[in-house]
């Protein structure tokens, strides 16, 4: 028999969304099931774009945009029409036990907690590998602990976002290296990017729940994931906060909080009308029911877009219409 | 007495602390195994007792057609119908006290996402109640079952029921409509996103397909594989090469199988993604060496004697190989697989590979369907960030060890009963 | 310790051993082995040897412990193919067929020729099957009463079926030496090969016992060819016809038996048979 | 009949053959007085025919199974209109999917679908059951025709065993050569990437460097770090969470299966054993767990109580942790290696008046020593292999140190940090991970190479 | 088959085996054994025998195969306690000590009472570990040289030493069959205990070893006391000062060799001795 159910793959971070409308979907649809697969983005970017066909999947999601390589390498492959959804924010949150006392850093600071390279102490336009052994040392209003924050690898779509959102954006407080961005963008990333290879950064596997629980076992260490994990798991952790502003829902979803990014997923348009369900499924998706303020989806943490946006998505969606780039 | 024995006697007290030491290590040693299974199934035990209970709650839908948008005649239309309406109005309803949309969002919170569908189940199977009133029991939600089974305090940090959400759930309690039951939905539904309806049968099903597909593949090949190196190959450098490379194959990280896997089976011979099929084909490489190495170790063990003595009757080798050696080396044979599928009854990292990592909620009908294997799913589960899935989590990793210990027991059994001392 | 100088002299090297004294070829020959050498690894174990069974006729191998006698009645069904140091050159015959020939199926071989071995080695089984095995693969008993048949009668002419008639299925490996030794034998003669090598079948049996496998062999040579090793220069006396004298490897003396032992030929032969304590 | 139910019917056409070569054995000898007659016994005859019979179907079917959809599919578009022929092989995939799914649809369905679909749909249907009945038709042919063969070559001096004793032997063989295979497939597939890999890394960089910094740029416009490739960490990591784990399971599994196989009585021992057992079925997700959050911390807070400095992800931890896990690994094999000793040994040296660890320690060990060394092998092997372990407990970074209570990083965890997410093989950070196999399986071969010395050396052989 | 009937009479159970005659205690024993009965399992083998082991003196256990000699002999250095099924019942006493007391120490048991089996069982080690290990468990030799001592007069006592003397540290599993129970007799005598059982030490034995075994005996009884089975009449005639006959597990008759064999009581021994053949 043929393939009868819609194939997705992609981001662990999309997953617990995703899933709840796959089994929403199953449950009061005559379509099967969504089979979805948690690859990470980065993975699920590579099956997704390897191709039309039945032993491709249908849709990928991810916790980042698409990006252009990703997007040529689709259309090298004959992956010519991809319909993209927004689904919602998903704050990123920097946090600790509860056992300690709550952390307030500045994007700048994590920046230089974190990064490989820094400024020199001097102020001179120089560049020093990471000397920063505390958090006193970055700035004397912190404690003064070791550095020691659990974090995902590269592979994934988090890390990414992290990346560009609060690395970066420390990198520009310093004049000299935001005015490097127009002269010389690969060596402006190579120094905003590049995250510290020593003990003080973790990487910790694509698991985000090992890394709550290594959190509550270890009070000195911080960990950097999703609001959901942070909202299911409030009576252990407490958000940091950024820039002054604590990682609540609200102040994630009306912006204010600075560090949230958008979730997407892509569908390949040359499946729809192929395989069973995809219409039906990316309506599912989109509807108030899930996507919405109320929907079931913010029951699981997804911060949603607002009700313009929404529809405008919405409509863009049921019409198919392809992604440019 | 004799100058030999009064040496003899000398020494024995040396000698006999020394048989003390050895036999206590080796009690302790058996003692810090049998320590260390107690303690880890205990621990497991105890976080997993909650997974077993479930709190359920009755309410009074009324199945109204119009409400539902079913028309009275066609009873095709019962499953479309507009169910998470009627059973809002069921609930609000049960609750007139509360009102404004905060208030009515919460109080719906309550209830388990999957009630609307237990109602549309109930009508569907009882299309006469179509038009009445009539008490149905649905789930309630998984944050109101961890509040009712943990006793915590309202308010503290943490606790995801607000305090008016409380007085709610207490006047439910207390006017006897919540029941806790033993929670047998964990035995015969698939997975779920919602801890109350999630359940453990499309993996444990997806688990025996993969480890019959593993024992099938993997024991006649690993034994047939031992039995000709072992007995009939010529000893020379080759076989001994072939020994050294089997023997190697048991260190390549299970990941490398995975991506054999996927890179052979499913591209290559273009098996289908996900299905237990695959999944065993990949873990049968992974235990093939395991069986292999135990069956040689257990075939070389068998006495010379024994193979003379039917050789001598004019057994050919073929049947001295089938009649003597292979029962004599069975009991290791058998051991060597049960470690082999033990190993495989717990490996995840191959299977993330070959897309069984997957959220997949039907219960797989066969070796070809796309499924999960129990520790797949422990793994999502202990990856999934609402907290009732811890307990899920332990509950699972329960329900795999009862599944090893019916497969080692039965296994044990069968190498008991080979089992001869000469 | 005059005799530990005996035994010490027979073993030195010194001796010089040359040809063999008397006829080592039979008439009516079963098998006839020219020249055979056995070596375990460097070690040479046999040294030239030739002779012949003759058919319907008990052979009689002695010699002091090591010189070879095992190692040679080996050879006669291929037994020493599973011991992987060791190699045989020379020309075996079974009829005129070259027992070593590539295409020889030495299965078929094992089951015309018999043996019984030194060490008694009882399948870790029931008595019954134990006698069993052999009828079962070889396809000699048409059904469940035939077999139970040759296992009785098997286990009768060893002397051991009134022993353990009433624990027939009670493991072979449980019993006293002496009757393994008996079941070892029931066992070989259950298949009723064409010629049966014994390897000190009686060494562990009481004089009774002795006695009903020494008819035994007495009863099967009329039928059968038979090889047996020895240290019993009586019992060689009281079964064989033919004797052969194994030193060392070498096979010094070989002869009618009476001839052996009333008129033994070589000096080593006459050393050994006349300090005969047995 | 769908392949499992055509299955069912060879193996019991095969089971009938058994039978009936019995019968037609008896017949040929004349009579069941008669079997003696036989070169081979009636049951061999049996077999040999029940092989026969159902050897070259399963054979068969495998093959058309192979074959099958590849070749309906050819059929089907060939009938189809020249449009969906010239579709390219991704779109005719999914166009042919509809297809299938329709031919399994109920009318209603059908009513509303494109009608070139139906009529593709019918015309599938209508194939598929040509195809079914063909299959099904050879399939018989086979086994009858092959039986007839085999019976007519029955005669009284017919060599059935030899026959079946070869048959099977290529199974054996067969089933051997699938396991070398597998082994050639995994070395060959490990040995080209690496040689990839080596082509833009350096070798000796890769061997001797000490620095490991992998996670090069996923994309174009990703940045990643150096991309400086020195293993030595990685294996200084790997040999010294191993040797911990060793230092665990070891001596636990070998007392333990000395304590079982000598001292305790046999209730003890059958339900001791497969309760250990139980240690190598826990999925190593949970150990995992256990590593992470329970064993790490509280190292972690005892090394600090001792004023130990002791990081968090220490190799402490997942060393043990592991060991637990492949105890029985040495426990249940090495018990039975020992136990295959026969008694007769054990009763020379007590009877010469050598306590039980004596007798133990200078008589049955050396005898088992083959079997245990090849648990042990094994254990070392599970213990360098284990992954899921290592990656929740273990370090990312690539220390290079011999403290156990340091964090240090191991092969499999940078195997799998450098697979996750990217499976393409083009870029040195993923072919990285083959050439870290690659060496994985070098150490271990001459681990096993050397092993095989020993026991060649040492090896008592016993009897 | 007239013999086949003499055992057939001899094992069937209609004989009634009533106490024993002849003397069963001796003046100076070193062993004394009250009442012994031994059970595998429901099976009984050895009914209610006492006998005791003169000091200084060779006792030889005769009777047919399978009457439980073996087993007897392993009651008395508790080698039984290593078959499960086993149980022993009754008074065994070693110079007054109970052997089957609880805070009996059965190792410093086996090693005043050593053994040597029916079966040769060498350990998978070399010829010289084989012999060496005795001494080495129990701390015999002070150093190498004292231990290689051991090892040289032991083989030479068992007349092995001059069969093996350039290959010690080749296995003793690759010896022949008379040699392996020369290594295992050397390996008992090499820890001199006080008591020596002998489990047909000359079973696999050609005459001239045999007779290096039986002087070997001889000299041994000087010092130590010696229990010997043997299936050999003249053996134990020769080497024994006294004889017990044991008969389905009865203790029959027992005296001094001289008189059992010259004129026995009991006649069932006189039906074993006078029907001797060996
Ligand atoms: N391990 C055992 N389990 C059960 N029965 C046994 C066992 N060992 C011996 N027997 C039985 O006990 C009886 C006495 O055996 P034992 O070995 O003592 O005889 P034996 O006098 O030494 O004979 P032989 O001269 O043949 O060695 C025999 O019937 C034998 O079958
Ligand atoms: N497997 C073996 N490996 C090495 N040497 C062996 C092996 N078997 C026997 N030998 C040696 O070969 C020689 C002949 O041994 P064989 O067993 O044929 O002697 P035998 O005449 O049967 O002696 P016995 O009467 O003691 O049984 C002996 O020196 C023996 O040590
Ligand atoms: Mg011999
Ligand atoms: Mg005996
Ligand atoms: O799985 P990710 O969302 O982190 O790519």
């Amino acid at each position: 028999a043929g393939r009868d159910a819609i194939n997705v793959v992609g981001s662990s971070t999309v997953f617990p969304f995703s899933t709840v409308v796959a089994e929403r979907f199953g449950k009061s649809t005559d379509f099967k099931t969504p089979k979805i697969e948690s690859t990470g983005t980065g993975g699920g970017m590579k099956l997704f774009c390897a191709g039309t066909g039945v032993n491709t999947p249908d849709m990928s999601n991810a916790s980042r945009r698409m990006k252009k390589t990703e997007f040529e390498m689709c259309q090298k492959n004959g992956v010519t029409s991809i319909t993209e959804v927004l689904v919602g924010y998903d704050g990123i949150v920097i946090s600790n036990s509860k056992e300690a006392s709550q952390m307030s850093v500045t994007r700048k600071e994590l920046y230089l907690a974190l990064a490989k390279e820094v400024p020199a102490k001097d102020g001179s336009e120089s560049l020093i590998p990471n000397p920063y052994k505390t958090w006193k040392d970055v700035s004397p209003a912190l404690p003064a602990n070791k550095i020691e924050v659990l974090g995902p690898p590269p592979t994934s779509g988090t890390r990414d976002a992290f990346v560009e959102l609060v690395m970066e954006s420390g990198c520009n407080s310093f004049g000299w290296i935001k005015a490097m961005k127009k002269k010389d963008k690969n060596k402006y990333k190579a120094i905003c990017h590049s995250v510290r290879e020593d003990q003080a950064y973790i990487e910790t596997g694509e698991n985000d729940n090992l890394i709550v629980q290594k959190l509550s076992s270890n009070p000195k260490a911080l960990g950097i994931f999703g609001f959901s994990f942070l909202d299911q798991n409030s009576d252990k952790l407490q958000g940091s906060k950024v820039d002054g502003k604590e990682p609540t829902f609200e102040a994630i979803a009306d912006g204010s909080y600075p560090v949230s990014r958008p979730l997407y997923f892509y569908v390949k348009n040359a499946h729809v009308g192929q395989v069973p369900g995809i219409k039906e499924f990316l309506d599912e998706f989109t509807s108030n029911a899930s996507m919405g303020d109320e929907g079931y989806l913010t029951d699981k943490g997804l911060i949603p877009l607002n009700k313009d946006k929404r529809e405008k998505v919405r409509a863009d969606v049921l019409a198919l219409k392809p992604l440019q780039l | 007495m004799s100058d030999s024995t009064q040496k003899v006697i000398n020494s024995l007290k040396k000698r006999h602390r020394k048989e003390k030491v050895f036999r206590a290590a080796g009690a302790t040693a058996i003692g810090f195994g049998f320590l260390l299974v107690f303690l880890l199934i205990t621990d497991i035990i105890t976080k997993a007792t909650p997974a077993f209970k479930q709190n359920w709650i009755a309410i009074e839908v009324d199945f109204q057609p119009d409400l539902l948008g079913i028309d009275g005649l066609d009873l095709t239309r019962l499953p479309k119908g507009d169910y998470r309406t009627v059973l809002r109005s069921a609930i609000f309803e049960m609750m007139p006290e509360v009102s404004g949309r905060r208030d009515k969002r919460s109080l719906f919170g309550l209830i388990s996402s999957s009630a609307e569908f237990e109602i549309r189940n109930h009508l569907v199977a009882n299309p006469a109640d179509l038009g009445k009133k009539v008490t149905v029991w649905v789930k309630v939600d998984d944050d109101v079952d961890s509040y009712l089974k943990d006793d915590v305090v309202v308010g503290e940090p943490g606790i995801r029921i607000s305090e008016k959400q409380a007085t709610w759930i207490k006047k439910w309690v207390d006017s006897e409509l919540i029941e806790s039951r033993w929670n047998s939905e964990f035995f015969s539904l698939g997975d779920s996103r919602e801890p109350e309806s999630a359940g453990v049968k499309g993996a444990l099903t997806g688990t025996f397909y993969t480890m019959l597909v593993t024992l099938v593949l993997s024991f006649p090949l690993g034994v047939a594989a031992a039995l000709y190196l072992e007995e009939f190959a010529p000893k020379n450098r080759w076989t001994d090469f072939i020994e050294v490379n089997i023997n190697n194959l048991a260190a390549v990280p299970s990941i490398v199988f995975g991506l054999l896997g996927l890179a052979v089976i499913i591209n290559i011979f273009g098996l289908p993604r996900s299905t237990p099929l695959v999944g065993g084909i990949v873990l049968t490489l992974m235990t093939l060496p395991t069986i292999i190495i135990a069956s040689r170790a257990s075939i070389k063990a068998v006495p010379p004697s024994i193979r003379e003595a039917a050789m001598g009757l004019g057994a050919s080798r073929m049947q001295v190989a089938f009649s003597h050696v292979l029962p004599l080396a069975m009991p290791g044979i058998i051991t060597g697989t049960i470690i082999g599928m033990a190993q495989a009854l717990g490996e995840t990292a191959p299977l993330l590979m070959i897309g069984m990592v997957a959220f997949i909620v039907d219960v797989p009908g066969g070796i070809t369907d796309p499924a999960t294997v129990m520790p797949v799913q422990i793994y999502l589960w202990a990856d999934s960030p609402e907290r009732a899935f811890v307990a899920k989590t332990s509950a699972a990793i329960l329900v795999l060890l009862g599944f090893l210990l019916i497969m080692n027991s039965f296994a044990a059994f069968m190498r008991k009963k080979f089992e001869k001392r000469w | 310790m005059s005799d530990l100088s005996i035994t010490e002299a027979l073993t030195s090297d010194d001796i010089v051993i040359e040809g063999t004294v008397g006829t080592t070829t039979a008439e009516d020959a079963k098998m006839s082995m020219r020249n055979v050498n056995v070596f375990y690894g460097d070690k040479q174990a046999i040294k030239n040897v030739s002779l012949d069974l003759a058919r319907n006729q008990v052979t009689a191998l002695i010699g002091p412990s090591g010189c070879g006698k095992s190692t040679f009645l080996r050879c006669l069904n291929r037994m020493n193919d599973t011991i992987p140091i060791c190699r045989v050159e020379g020309e075996l015959k079974l009829e005129e067929q070259d027992i070593y020939a590539k295409k020889l199926d030495p299965v078929l071989l094992r089951a015309r020729v018999g043996m019984v071995f030194q060490k008694p080695n009882p399948f870790p089984k029931s008595i019954y099957d134990n006698v069993a095995y052999g009828p079962r693969i070889h396809g000699l008993a048409a059904n469940r009463a035939e077999l139970d048949e040759i296992v009785v009668s098997s286990l009768q002419k060893a002397g051991l079926f009134g022993e353990v008639k009433d624990r027939l299925d009670a493991p072979g490996t449980g019993l006293s030496g002496g009757q393994q030794q008996r079941l070892c034998i029931a066992r070989t003669i259950a298949v009723s090969p064409e010629v049966i090598l014994m390897d000190e079948p009686a060494s562990a049996l009481d004089p009774i016992a002795t006695a009903v496998i020494e008819e035994l062999i007495d009863e099967l040579k009329e039928k059968y060819t038979i090889a047996i090793v020895t240290h019993s220069m009586q019992q060689a006396a009281r079964v064989s016809q033919a004797t052969a004298y194994f030193h060392m490897g070498h096979l010094v003396e070989m002869g009618k038996t009476e001839q052996i032992f009333t008129n033994p030929t070589h000096e080593l032969t006459e050393n050994y048979i006349t300090g005969r304590f047995g | 009949m769908t392949s499992s139910t055509l299955i069912f019917v060879v193996l019991f056409l095969a089971l009938f053959s058994y039978w009936y070569g019995i019968q037609r054995s008896i017949k040929v000898a004349g009579g069941a007085t008669q079997v003696k007659k036989l070169v081979s016994l009636p049951r061999q005859f049996g077999l040999l025919t029940a092989m026969w019979c159902g050897l070259p179907a399963l054979i068969f079917l495998l093959v058309w199974t192979f074959f099958e959809s590849t070749v309906i599919e050819a059929l089907l578009v060939q009938s189809l209109s020249v449009e969906v022929q010239q579709l390219d092989q991704s779109a005719l995939g999914l166009y042919l999917n509809d297809v299938r799914l329709l031919s399994d649809s109920s009318a209603e369905v059908l009513q509303k679908a494109d009608p070139d679909k139906v009529f593709a749909a019918e015309k599938l249907l209508e194939i598929n059951r040509d195809a079914a009945w063909l299959k099904s038709g050879l399939v018989l042919i086979l086994c009858l025709s092959c039986v007839a063969f085999i019976i007519s070559r029955f005669a009284v001096d017919f060599r059935a065993r030899v026959y079946l004793e070869k048959i099977i032997m290529r199974v054996l063989l067969a089933c051997s050569i699938i396991a070398i295979l597998t082994t050639v497939g995994i070395v060959m597939s490990v040995l080209f990437e690496s040689i990839q890999f080596f082509s833009s890394v350096p070798p000796w960089e890769f061997l001797f460097g000490l620095e490991w910094s992998p996670q090069m740029a996923l994309r174009a416009d990703q940045v990643g770090s150096s991309g400086a490739f020195g293993a030595v960490p990685l294996f200084a990591g790997t040999i010294l969470i191993t040797i911990i784990a060793m230092c665990m399971a070891v001596p636990v599994g070998l007392m333990t299966a000395i304590y079982l196989s000598q001292y305790a009585s046999e209730r003890l021992r059958s339900y001791a054993k497969p309760m250990l057992e139980v240690l190598a079925g826990i999925p190593t997700v949970v150990y995992g767990f256990f590593a992470a959050l329970t064993v790490a911390p509280f190292i972690r807070d005892t090394g600090e109580a001792l004023g130990l400095s002791v990081a968090s992800e220490s190799a402490l931890a997942a060393g043990l942790v592991m060991g637990v896990m492949i105890i029985p690994f040495v426990s249940s094999l090495s018990d039975d290696a020992i136990n295959a000793v026969p008694t007769a040994l054990k009763e020379g040296s007590l009877g010469m008046g050598a306590t039980q660890s004596e007798t133990i320690k200078q008589v049955l060990l050396p005898a088992a020593l083959p079997g245990i060394v090849g648990a042990f092998l094994l254990a070392v092997s599970r213990a360098v292999g284990e992954t899921m372990i290592v990656v929740m407990a273990a370090g990312m970074a690539a220390n290079l140190t011999a403290n156990p209570l340091d964090s240090v990083t191991t092969v499999t965890v940078q195997i799998v940090k450098l697979l996750t997410g990217d499976q393409e093989f083009n870029t040195p950070k993923t072919l990285a991970a083959f050439a870290l196999g690659l060496m994985l399986f070098v150490t271990t071969l001459a681990l096993n190479v050397a092993a095989l010395k020993v026991v060649r050396k040492y090896r008592e052989q016993y009897d």
